[in-house]
């Protein structure tokens, strides 16, 4: 060993790079597993932005930090939709999930739009209240769910 | 590891120094303590690569520590002419310890016109760059 | 009395200076996806970093010598080389991932646009290194750190079910949605988040700044005895907090916003601005740190002049090699690439590039001709072996683990 | 000549016979004396049978922590032995040759000289 640390370092070099390639390619599973990846990070990411909109209702968060943790859980939809967007599919049936996947991340994307804007807004005015925002999300966590369970059960 | 069949070496006069364990690759510092450069390569008297060394010849000496180019052809092999070569001579060497210590000032050396250079045309021209830190 | 200031001092510093971007992102990602159940490794990794200070700070103050300087007249020019360029440009990921970090905190703070931000931050890195004094810049970052401690009273107010928590923690198993091998990359995240190179790299390094004198080594054994453990614990509350409140949500963490939104729960606005001065002088203070170390890195290789204890001029080369760092990773976050997932990828690969640094110190802290008769004592020998052991099986591991759970995905 | 021509070139015996790889040379400071250090004279070779590495120069000291490290290194520099430069016979790009009937010395650097 202590002739090798020449080459050991490189070696895991050259390792470190080539998994990262790998990695960076991204691991193309079939369509329901990639659906339910995507629906799992979006469900993660909408609960995100539930919990940040009751803690703004609660006076717990300020204004920029809910509306930084908004802008986050929208973009982890939105590469989540880009993602289902790019799949190819084959069958019918995976044509039929993606499409579904696609309406339900795009309901998460509206309602976590809506919540934005009614945080920005501050109360009164035309702008969806945060409440009603709330709703929009908790009903597109449902819709998340039930996609999850339908493409586990496969 | 002493084997038995090896000789044991009669003390010699003067201090031992072994190139690899005690010079190469140690930091070299100007007698300010300001490092200057590593000890990249060592320059011997001698001998002559390739020719019969007669017997009684007397033994090489330390010309010089080298520093420069000479630390990528001793990674990555080759050798650099001669003239490219930066020398620090053994007669400007004071101590040898951990460190490597120079009797005289960084300043004037070749070793250190490449830190000269960006301290001259780069570091120096940013506002606040002689300000003293403590 | 100014002793037991400077003790104090010390390890008030080391508390606030053990958490960085890594230790955040990764310890709240762990708690959100494994609950206490990976807790086990922060107390591994805590240890293995005060043995590792210890000896670094051990070797600089009895020798005079940085840790890389050691491990180019160790290794030879060849090793030394391929072992600096692995430990450079881990370590320029971790200073884009710090700048990224006071980027997204500052963003949590303002809503304005974390990409706005990085030139700012990466401008004040610059000033900071450039002009301030070594103590200061080294105490007001450590100390603001310790505003993190909002996540241990956060926890506290949060009233978890501390039965539940203690199990995860003593009794660790791998949950139920996740798989065993991604609880062992996790395990190795952890492992590289609290034992980062660079923590060594300038810890050995600031003790030469300092001018150490092995008078000095009691004090600097309390600070990293006491301060990293401590630190340590931090860690585990930024864990604790997202199993509380991001677990049972169904919430895994993958921005700088998910970490904070447990502390808002449990101790409202006040806590949230604790939580934001925390992270940002934590990250800021590590960006600090490793821009430094990648100029110390460099110099002490090739031999150049460096340190902040002289002026910019004395240490040209020194400067300039972490301005050109600080404009990479300013390019590199320019990209839109994202500072979590940077983060992320550093700590393992941290992990991997352990040894390197790791071996090195073990055999010089043995060496009388570097440390006189301040060598390895017998149990500090007995257990930096075994962590040699762990050490290298992380380092092993790490790659393959990479790429058998897709990164943690 | 530079150092770093010698360092790891194997070292023959006068039949050809190869004995190891050059892994450091040995000087002592008995040479002309100067303001500063004696000159440094090449006292010889240290010749390693098995690895041109030379690491830490366990080989040449009492050095036994830490353990087992310590003692793998010495073990992959076992048989390791000095030549003094008396004994060379010629060095050339690719190899050093040695005199016939050369002595094999002992390495270790402790009780030698003035050294550390």
């Amino acid at each position: 060993m202590p002739d090798t640390p020449a080459t050991a370092p490189r070696q895991v070099l050259i390792l470190g790079f080539a998994s990262l390639a790998i990695v960076l390619a991204g691991c193309s599973g079939g369509v329901s597993e990639s659906v339910a990846t995507a629906a799992q990070d979006s469900s993660s990411a909408v609960a995100t932005a539930r919990i940040a909109l009751r803690q703004d209702m609660d006076g717990k968060l300020t204004r920029a930090a809910t509306s930084t943790t908004l802008d986050d859980a929208l973009k982890e939809v939105d590469t989540s939709r880009s993602t289902v967007l790019k799949l190819s599919a084959a069958t019918r049936e995976d044509r039929d999930i993606q499409r579904q996947a696609l309406e339900v991340l795009e309901r998460c994307a509206a309602g976590l739009t809506a919540a934005r804007a009614a945080v920005a807004a501050d109360d009164g005015g035309t702008a969806p209240s945060t409440a009603d925002a709330d709703r929009a999300l908790a009903a597109a966590e449902d819709a998340l769910q039930q996609l999850e369970d339908k493409v586990a059960g496969k | 590891m002493t084997s038995p069949e090896l000789v044991p070496l009669l003390p010699v006069q003067g201090r031992i120094l072994d190139a690899q364990l005690h010079l190469l690759d140690r930091q070299v510092l100007d007698h300010d303590g300001v490092p200057v450069t590593t000890v990249d390569d060592l320059e011997l008297s001698g001998p002559a690569l390739g020719e019969e060394i007669p017997q009684g010849t007397p033994a090489p000496v330390l010309d010089a520590l080298l520093t420069g180019p000479v630390l990528g052809t001793r990674i990555f092999g080759g050798r650099p002419p001669s003239s490219r070569l930066i020398r620090i001579h053994w007669k400007d060497v004071a101590d040898v310890g951990v460190v490597v210590r120079l009797g005289v000032g960084g300043e004037g050396l070749d070793a250190s016109w490449v830190e000269r250079w960006v301290r001259d045309k780069i570091i120096a021209r940013i506002p606040g760059g002689r300000h003293d830190p403590r | 009395m100014k002793r037991i200031l400077g003790v104090a001092l010390g390890i008030l510093t080391a508390i606030g200076g053990f958490v960085d971007i890594g230790d955040l992102v990764t310890n709240a990602v762990v708690g959100s996806r494994f609950g206490l159940s990976l807790v086990w490794v922060v107390a591994v990794g805590v240890v293995g970093i005060c043995l590792f200070a210890n000896m670094s700070g051990r070797v600089a103050a009895a020798s005079g010598r940085a840790t890389f300087e050691v491990i180019r007249e160790r290794l030879g020019p060849r090793a030394g080389l391929a072992n600096l360029s692995a430990s450079f440009l881990i370590n320029l990921m971790t200073v884009t991932a710090e700048i990224g970090g006071v980027a997204l905190a500052l963003q949590l703070a303002s809503s304005v646009h974390y990409l706005l931000w990085i030139p700012v931050a990466a401008v004040a890195v610059w000033l900071v290194i450039w002009r301030v004094k070594f103590s200061i810049m080294e105490n007001v970052t450590g100390l603001l750190g310790l505003t993190l401690i909002v996540f241990a009273v956060a926890l506290f107010l949060l009233k978890p079910d501390w039965g539940v928590l203690a199990g995860q923690a003593l009794a660790p198993a791998v949950p139920a949605e996740e798989t065993a091998p991604t609880y062992w990359y996790y395990a190795i995240a952890l492992f590289g988040a609290a034992m980062t190179p660079y923590e060594v790299f300038f810890f050995s390094s600031g003790a030469v700044e300092e001018g150490w004198t092995v008078k000095d080594l009691v004090q600097s054994r309390i600070n990293v005895l006491v301060g990293f453990p401590l630190g340590g614990l931090l860690s585990v509350a930024i864990a604790g907090c997202a199993a509380v409140v991001l677990l049972p949500a169904g919430i895994s963490v993958t921005s700088l916003s998910q970490v904070i939104l447990p502390v808002a729960e449990g101790a409202g606005k006040l806590g949230l601005a604790f939580v934001l001065v925390g992270v940002v002088a934590a990250t800021f203070g590590a960006a600090l740190e490793t821009t430094l170390s990648s100029g110390y890195t460099l110099a002490q290789f090739f031999g150049w002049s460096w340190g902040k204890f002289r002026r910019p001029v004395q240490a040209a080369r020194f400067h300039l090699s972490m301005i050109i760092c600080l404009l990479v990773g300013i390019g590199v976050l320019a990209t839109g690439v994202d500072p979590v997932l940077v983060t992320e990828y550093s700590v393992v690969f941290s992990a991997i590039a352990l040894p390197l640094t790791y071996l090195p110190i073990l055999i010089v802290s043995n060496d009388p001709q570097y440390m006189g008769k301040h060598v390895n004592g017998r149990a500090v020998n007995v257990l930096a072996l075994a962590y040699l052991v762990v050490i290298l099986v992380a380092s092993v591991a790490a790659i393959p683990l990479m790429i058998v759970t897709g990164a943690g995905a | 000549m530079i150092l770093g021509d010698l360092l790891g070139l194997p070292v023959l015996d006068s039949d050809g016979g190869r004995l190891g790889k050059a892994a450091d040379i040995r000087f002592v400071l008995d040479g002309a004396p100067h303001q500063l250090m004696s000159d440094a004279r090449m006292l010889g070779i240290v010749v390693s049978p098995h690895s041109a590495a030379s690491f830490l120069g366990y080989e040449r000291t009492n050095l036994t922590q830490p353990w087992p490290l310590a003692h793998l290194l010495r073990w992959r520099h076992r048989g390791s032995f000095l030549v003094l430069w008396e004994d060379i016979a010629l060095i050339r790009k690719d190899a050093v040759k040695l005199r016939p009937g050369f002595t094999r010395y002992s390495p270790a650097l402790e009780d030698l000289g003035r050294g550390r």
